[in-house]
């Protein structure tokens, strides 16, 4: 079975600058997937080309749900997000003047169809679909822990609680990959033990894969499958933590001599 | 055509460009500075002109020579444009700072109501004639057919004006406290920078290139009355966002297209759809270049 | 601060209003005559007008700063308050009702037909406020749809006699295609840049009604567009006034209707969440052109309705009452009232449009006051009349 | 050196800081933990001006500096690198560097600081004209961190610096605060999450729950203390 | 009621509020007389000021309060455009307006508002002796037309350009400008290329005095006429020297008229200024609403209406009275020129 996103010789230059340098990476069905390297390395950037917000400069971005080989690259963020890629923010990009619930809702919006006039008319079918669309964002909160903020307007939550509320809100758009940048930024240990628990369960009970960016390597270290390394744009490792964290060019590039883990 | 034809053309629209930039660039210096539109800064245009006028006439009653008479206006309308353009800031528009935009906004729009008809009833309704302060410059007579002596100077004066305001700008310390001031002004302020008082000065430079503007007009156009900023207001405003708004380089050559895209259409095409036809341009520029032609862009990373 | 430090303040400020005031206020020229008038006696009026004004307005600025405090303390203000009440709504609903069905007969035609032209910019209003309250997109030419609704009826009208009622929803119609149009090409622009390309089609509709003679009659306009009727009777001005106060009624009602059902919904949400963040939202898969579309659209349909209406109104438009001053009105009735706000914007619209006329017994006093309290209402109340208390989903477990 | 009394900080209604008292003394690194919107980077904010306490006292070297505005505080030789580095997105790399400078004379220094800044983090070097807007999350956090170090201060407030760095990174950041308390004797007032590393280099910690206050001690006995093991190292 | 009540509309505020307030002042002028002397039929007269900005849908309204408010007369609006839809209006409710300066033809000549008088003559006429002046006086052969784009001076421009054209003179530039702009010289270097005879200017005397002025300034000759709304003394004030020569109609000279003389005195004494723009016009149009009313002995609309088609009244103008239009008979049109900072009349 082909892997269900599989990114071939990707560049992404801003001008002179090459932010990615033909990266090649791929991520099985139901895998953990860590992306690390140093600071500016490309990660973030990284996103950016598969989810369309830029268009990388070359390669190819190709995703496989269902067993069809498709390519992404150049579409639209918001055609991406309905062919089931979803994605968190490093800096946190939330709908300020919502609830935790509203943000939710939104996120149903690509699983759902009501128009204008039904809308106005809010006639059986859409009442039926937004009585669906609460529910289901209800569900989502309850899973990951949210409920009790149910109606507070989102830019009051503490900023633990923002960070899965985006990681709510993306899973909201029913992906069969979820996308997270450094999503324990700004928590503290306890804090990040727990989101490494609500990822795992994510993973077995939702079925959703996750590629993710973290600077935490306790965190990465214990939740991925396999990890890829980028310096300047370019791979410079890939594999198990174990070889990871002993890799020697990691450890000089990234890791540093000691690891407090 | 002719080549004196486009000629003729060419220098028109450089003159009305270079009105539209002394107006612009006040525009553009506030709006960088508190992203407020000011909807009144045309009026301060109209008050510097105003001022300049009163003061001009009662010291030619007094019998003064014609160039101190000029010197002494052109203070007194600088003078009180600044100090109007001040007052306003901490009337209408400080108490708003933490407001929604659009609020203070509408609170420019207001204070451009009262300040017009705050002259029209100090003042009056009617056109009044604005001498003019720029003699026929002898040596300059030869081309006074194709470009007039005040229209010549007004030239003069915008290239200078914005060369002293990109000068202040880049160069020198409130100039470095108006870039921070305008980006972030909690960090500004961390920095060590007064962020009310690099408002104020904003508003106080913003306000005396609009009474330049003013005074010199007026002398071009030879009239005067309380309504005259609201269209040249608009236009000024249209030129800062063509330029790219915030840009002072970006105001002065947003104005001068803007100026050559006129005159060369009226002159070219016709007058009657002139303004149609520079709405039109604007609108192709910002599709191309959303932020205007020297606008930054938008840099805001994901 | 002690109260000699505020007479001091105070003094101060009279002071530099004398100084501020003096050329304007003081001298007056006569170029003519060479002659120059000295009001010294306007300058002690602004002396002490000032020293007054700038108490009071100290007062009521450390007022706000405290009340801001206490309000917050006890939640929404007043008004929003009441508006939350459920069980007063049905009063409420039922007293204003009646106020409005009994309103043209107990009030004079000029009360009439005053309320008419502020019922048509509440309608103006709500639908701008979908644009700029809703999707938080900034229009300066929203007038330009008014004057394609005004347009329509008329020239429909007098080419091929459609009446009224095809007209409106006709006019309607035409005008969201204008939305389409114009906003397809700056769908990319944001906030200012949006303003400024808006006002310019604002403008252009204006210049291309006023230059374009054979196709719109240039600047002498249109005369004798019919008032509504009712079939088989002919109604006086007084009952035809008194029927388009009804019409407006109505539609000012469908048009909260139909804004209040958008607002909570899907697409209501879609444009909330393209205001807030438009990254964000288009990665929850919102098309950003389509929505944003939608909302030029929808808004400009009632600014198309409203348009009718007010030809069917004047009976009479030309060119001049679609300027770019028109449009700066509406604007200010959606912030001045509450941006977001339905029952802001209503009250909006009533305010702004209502003031001037009963400001007519200042006279020429009437346009600098009518600045003044633009001014103040914001440095007061900078979030509107009513300010926007979005109804939030509330979940209730079931 | 700084002294906080009975600091009450409110936001609208919410009460953010509840009777707050602090000594930070010359010379020291002295952190603040504490969970997620305790009201750490409030303090901070209130210290600087930023946000008015209600009540209370602030003073600095001896000089009350409550109700001062932000601009007169920083004068007096205090920075913060605040939460969510409010790097100006429009000016590059050097201007950055540059606005730090704001307040001082001493052109000769600023050179060599500026070379230090290069030398401490050579990623920064690399983008020096690059806009602020456009660098990396961990870039910006470099970038804000060597904008405060420019400004010379006698007290930095650093909130959350080692948010979003590379691990590599991270260390390196706490040895400069290191560094700059000892050579250059600036005296330190850290927040952090990383409450591992932050109590392992300060000389005392206070640790703040919803508000208060609830413990202050030296670095060590606070790293021992099972309490604070159990709620903000994960132990 | 017990008073007579005269309602007052025009524009009072906005940009051509130059072109309304002096007829405010002439009516308070005029009723301030005539109180004084007893007022009408006995009973003192109420002024009721409405402005309408120039702006069609407000005079609707204004024309409405005034109606609601009782006014027995309107002395107005200023602008043919807000005239037009406030007539409407009028007329429904029994009440006769009478403008001093709308001078759109179809006010009159379309018959369809017999409530409307003006003490001013319409634009064809205007045009007409522009027209023969024109080609027969200064014998010009190329002309350009220049207007404003707005109501009163696109329309002037066209009948403008009609009698010409009919005259067989030669229109080689036919354009409206922007009112307000700051700078006019595309259209005037322009107008230059196109080397004409005569500039015939359809409009307000701000933009009139703009554009000669830079013509002068850019020393060109050609000569350059204007209408009614050129001929006013505040164009010579503003443009000075430059508009020395220039040629404008307007009503027939009336500055010997000793009531003209005596009106405008009275101005000076109360107000300390120079009347304004169709200040003349509205004394005049006061005086002879007040007078109907008093011949009529009542204020009964179809009375009112048969006072002043038949009755004459003694006005700055000169005595007149009004046709079956409601033009006013006597009232014609002068062509004047500027000769040392006055209108001087051309036989
Ligand atoms: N829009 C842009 N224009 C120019 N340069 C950019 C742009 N976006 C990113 N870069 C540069 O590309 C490089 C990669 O940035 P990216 O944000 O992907 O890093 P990252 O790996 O996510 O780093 P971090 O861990 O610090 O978040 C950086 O050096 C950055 O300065
Ligand atoms: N601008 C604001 N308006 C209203 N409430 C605020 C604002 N800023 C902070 N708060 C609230 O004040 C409390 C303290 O916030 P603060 O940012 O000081 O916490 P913190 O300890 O720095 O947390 P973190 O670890 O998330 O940075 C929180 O409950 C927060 O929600
Ligand atoms: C004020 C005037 C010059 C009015 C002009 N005659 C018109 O009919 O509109
Ligand atoms: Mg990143
Ligand atoms: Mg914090």
């Amino acid at each position: 079975m082909k892997p269900i996103l599989e990114v071939k010789n990707m560049t992404m230059d801003f001008g002179g600058l090459r932010a990615i340098d033909s990266l090649d990476l791929y991520i099985n069905k139901g895998e953990i997937v860590a992306l690390i390297g140093p600071n500016g390395a490309g990660k973030t950037t990284f996103f950016n080309c598969i989810t369309g917000i830029y268009t990388p400069t070359s390669g190819d971005v190709l995703i496989n749900p269902q067993g069809k080989q498709e390519r992404i690259n150049g579409l639209k963020t918001n055609i991406v997000t309905r062919k089931g890629l979803a994605r968190t923010f490093q800096n946190i990009r939330l709908f300020t003047s919502m609830t935790v619930l509203e943000n939710v809702m939104v996120g149903c919006h690509a699983v759902t169809h009501t128009g204008v006039m039904g809308a106005i008319f809010r006639g059986k079918s859409t009442l039926a679909e937004e009585k669906f669309i609460v529910e289901k964002s209800y569900e989502i909160l309850k899973k990951i822990g949210l409920e009790k903020y149910v109606d507070e307007l989102a830019v009051n939550l503490p900023y633990g609680a923002q960070r899965l509320l985006e990681i709510a809100r993306a899973m909201a758009t029913d992906p069969f990959l979820l996308l997270l940048d450094e999503p324990a930024a700004g928590m503290n240990p306890q804090e990040t033990a727990e989101l490494d628990e609500l990822i795992l369960k994510i993973r077995d009970n939702e079925g959703i894969s996750i590629l993710l960016i973290e600077h935490d390597m306790k965190l990465v270290m214990s939740l991925s499958e396999r990890i890829y390394v980028v310096d300047y744009g370019k791979k410079i490792g890939e594999g198990v933590p174990e070889e990871i964290r002993n890799n020697p060019v990691v450890i000089k590039a990234y890791l540093g001599e000691e690891i407090d883990a | 055509m002719d080549f004196e034809y486009f000629a003729q053309l060419f220098l028109g629209g450089l003159t009305r460009g270079s009105i539209y930039a002394l107006i612009a660039l006040g525009y553009t210096m506030v709006y960088g500075i508190i992203e407020l539109i000011n909807f009144a800064h045309g009026e301060i245009y109209m008050i510097g002109a105003f001022t300049g006028l009163i003061i001009a006439s009662v010291f030619t009653m007094l019998g003064f020579p014609t160039l101190a008479v000029v010197v002494l206006a052109g203070m007194a309308a600088i003078v009180y444009s600044c100090a109007y353009g001040f007052t306003m800031e901490k009337i209408a528009y400080k108490p708003l700072r933490n407001a929604p935009r659009l609020s203070a906004l509408i609170s420019a729009i207001g204070m451009s109501l009262f300040l017009q008809n705050y002259v029209l009833l100090a003042q009056t309704s009617d056109f009044l004639p604005f001498p003019s302060l720029i003699p026929d410059f002898e040596f300059w007579e030869p081309y006074a057919h194709i470009l007039t002596s005040p229209e010549l100077v007004i030239i003069i004066t915008t290239v200078v004006v914005m060369i002293l305001l990109t000068f202040l700008i880049k160069f020198t310390q409130i100039g470095k406290a108006m870039r921070a001031t305008s980006q972030d002004k909690m960090m500004a302020a961390l920095l060590g920078i007064n962020v009310d008082r690099v408002i104020s000065v904003t508003f106080i430079v913003g306000s005396a290139t609009a009474a330049i503007g003013g005074i010199l007009i007026a002398s071009h156009i030879g009239q005067i009355n309380f309504y005259m900023g609201f269209i040249a207001g608009i236009k000024a405003f249209v030129a800062a966002v063509l330029g790219g708004i915030g840009s002072i380089p970006g105001a002065v050559l947003g104005a001068l297209v803007l100026g050559w895209t006129e005159s060369f259409f009226t002159g070219y095409i016709s007058s009657d759809y002139e303004d149609v036809f520079a709405f039109l341009f604007l609108v192709v520029i910002l599709i191309f270049r959303p932020s205007g032609i020297l606008g930054r862009a938008e840099t805001k990373k994901v | 601060m002690t109260a000699k430090d505020e007479i001091k303040k105070s003094f101060l400020a009279s002071i530099w209003f004398m100084f501020l005031t003096f050329p304007l206020m003081v001298i007056k020229v006569n170029t003519v005559t060479d002659t120059v008038e000295w009001r010294w006696h306007n300058m002690v009026l602004v002396g002490i007008g000032a020293f007054f004004l700038s108490m009071l307005w100290r007062y009521l600025l450390k007022r706000q700063a405290d009340g801001s405090k206490k309000e917050k303390k006890e939640g929404p203000g007043i008004i929003q308050r009441l508006l939350q009440k459920k069980e007063l709504t049905l009063p409420g609903i039922i007293i204003i009702g009646c106020f409005t069905l009994l309103f043209p007969h107990i009030f004079s035609m000029y009360q009439t037909n005053i309320m008419i032209s502020a019922l048509i910019y509440v309608m103006l209003g709500l639908g701008l406020n979908i644009v700029i309250g809703l999707a938080g997109l900034l229009d300066l030419g929203y007038v330009a749809f008014f004057a394609v609704g005004a347009y329509s009826y008329a020239l429909l009208n007098l080419h091929y006699g459609v009446v009224f009622w095809i007209a409106l929803p006709l006019g309607g119609l035409l005008a969201a295609l204008f939305g389409i149009i114009l906003g397809y090409p700056v769908l990319r622009l944001r906030g200012d840049y949006l303003a400024i390309v808006t006002l310019g089609f604002g403008e252009i509709i204006r210049l291309v009604l006023e230059n374009w003679n054979e196709f719109s009659f240039g600047p002498s306009g249109i005369a004798n567009i019919p008032k509504p009727g009712l079939p088989g009777t002919d109604l006086s001005l007084q009952g035809s006034t008194i029927f388009i106060f009804y019409i407006i009624v109505a539609l000012v009602i469908f048009t909260i209707f139909v804004i209040n059902r958008l607002e909570n919904s899907r697409i209501g949400r879609a444009w909330i969440a393209l205001k807030d963040d438009e990254i964000a939202c288009q990665s929850m898969g919102i098309n950003k052109a389509k929505t944003k579309l939608r909302a030029f659209a929808l808004g400009a349909t009632w600014a198309g309705m409203g348009g009718v209406v007010f030809a069917a109104k004047t009976t009479f438009i030309n060119p001049a009452s679609f300027t770019i001053w028109e449009s700066v009105i509406i604007l200010c009735t959606v912030v001045l009232g509450g941006m977001g706000s339905i029952a802001g914007v209503i009250s909006g619209a009533l305010l702004l449009i209502l003031l001037p006329e009963y400001l007519r017994d200042f006279g020429q006093f009437r346009m600098i006051t009518f600045g003044a309290v633009l001014v103040l209402m914001m440095v007061f109340r900078p979030g509107g009349m009513i300010e926007n208390v979005r109804k939030t989903y509330k979940f209730e477990k079931n | 050196m700084l002294k906080l009394r009975n600091i009450e900080t409110f936001y609208g209604n919410i009460q953010a800081l509840k009777n707050i008292n602090m000594d930070v003394k010359e010379g020291e690194i002295i952190t603040l933990i504490g969970a997620n919107g305790a009201g750490k980077s409030t303090t901070l904010m209130t210290i600087c001006g930023v946000t008015k306490a209600r009540r209370g006292e602030v003073h600095f070297q001896g000089q009350p500096i409550h109700g001062m505005t932000p601009d007169k505080i920083v004068a007096l030789g205090i920075n913060q690198v605040p939460e969510g580095r409010h790097i100006f997105p429009y000016l590059t790399v050097m201007e950055n560097l540059d606005m730090g400078t704001f307040l001082r004379k001493d052109t000769e220094n600023i050179k060599k600081d500026l070379e230090y800044i290069f030398d401490l983090f050579p990623r920064l070097a690399e983008r020096r004209h690059q806009a602020g807007g456009t660098l990396s999350g961990g870039e910006q956090q470099m970038l804000a961190i060597s904008r405060a170090i420019m400004t010379r201060p006698k007290l930095l407030l650093l909130d959350e610096p080692s948010l979003g760095l590379a691990p590599i990174i991270v260390k390196q950041i706490f040895d400069i605060i290191k560094k700059i308390n000892k050579e250059n004797n600036t005296t330190i007032f850290l927040v952090e999450q990383n409450a591992n590393l932050a109590l392992k280099i300060a000389h005392r910690g206070y640790v703040m729950e919803t508000g208060s206050i609830t413990m202050s001690d030296t670095g060590e006995n606070l790293l021992s203390n099972e309490d604070v093991k159990k709620a903000y190292l994960g132990i | 009621g017990d008073t007579i009540k005269l309602g007052v509309a025009g524009a009072h505020s906005g940009d051509l509020a130059s072109y309304g307030l002096p007829s405010v002042k002439a009516a308070e002028l005029v009723v301030k007389k005539i109180n004084a002397q007893g007022g009408v039929l006995g009973k003192q007269v109420e002024l009721l000021v409405e402005d309408d900005v120039c702006k069609p849908e407000v005079a609707g309204n204004t024309a409405t309060k005034l109606v609601s408010d009782g006014a027995d007369v309107v002395m107005g609006h200023i602008c043919s455009g807000a005239t037009k839809s406030a007539l409407g209006i009028y007329k429904d409710s029994g009440i006769i307006a009478m403008s001093p300066s709308a001078t759109g033809p179809g006010l009159t000549l379309s018959g369809e508002y017999p409530n409307f008088f003006r003490t001013i003559a319409h634009d064809a006429a205007q045009a007409q002796l522009q027209t023969k002046y024109a080609m027969n006086v200064l014998k010009v052969k190329k002309i350009a037309v220049l207007h404003d784009k707005g109501d009163y001076g696109k329309g002037q421009a066209e009948l403008a350009q009609k009698y010409f054209t009919e005259a067989g003179a030669d229109v080689v530039l036919f354009e409206g400008v922007t009112p307000g702009a700051v700078d006019y010289s595309a259209i005037v270097t322009k107008v230059r290329s196109k080397r004409p005879d005569l500039v015939v200017w359809g409009g307000y005397h701000p933009e009139a005095s703009k554009i000669v002025t830079l013509m002068r300034k850019k020393r060109m000759k050609t000569l350059f006429m204007g209408g009614d709304g050129v001929k006013d003394d505040t164009f010579i004030k503003v443009a000075g020297k430059y508009c020395e020569g220039v040629y404008a109609t307007g009503p027939m000279d009336i500055s010997k008229n000793p009531l003209a003389v005596a009106a405008k005195k009275e101005h000076q004494d109360t107000y300390g200024s120079d009347p304004g723009a169709f200040f003349d016009n509205a004394y005049a149009a006061t005086l002879a609403l007040l007078n109907a009313i008093e011949k009529a002995g009542s204020t009964d609309y179809d009375a009112i209406v048969k006072a002043l088609h038949t009755e004459y009244v003694d006005t700055p103008l000169g005595k007149i009275k009004f046709d079956a239009n409601g033009d006013a008979t006597g009232i014609g049109f002068s062509v004047y020129q500027v000769k040392d900072g006055t209108f001087v009349e051309q036989k």
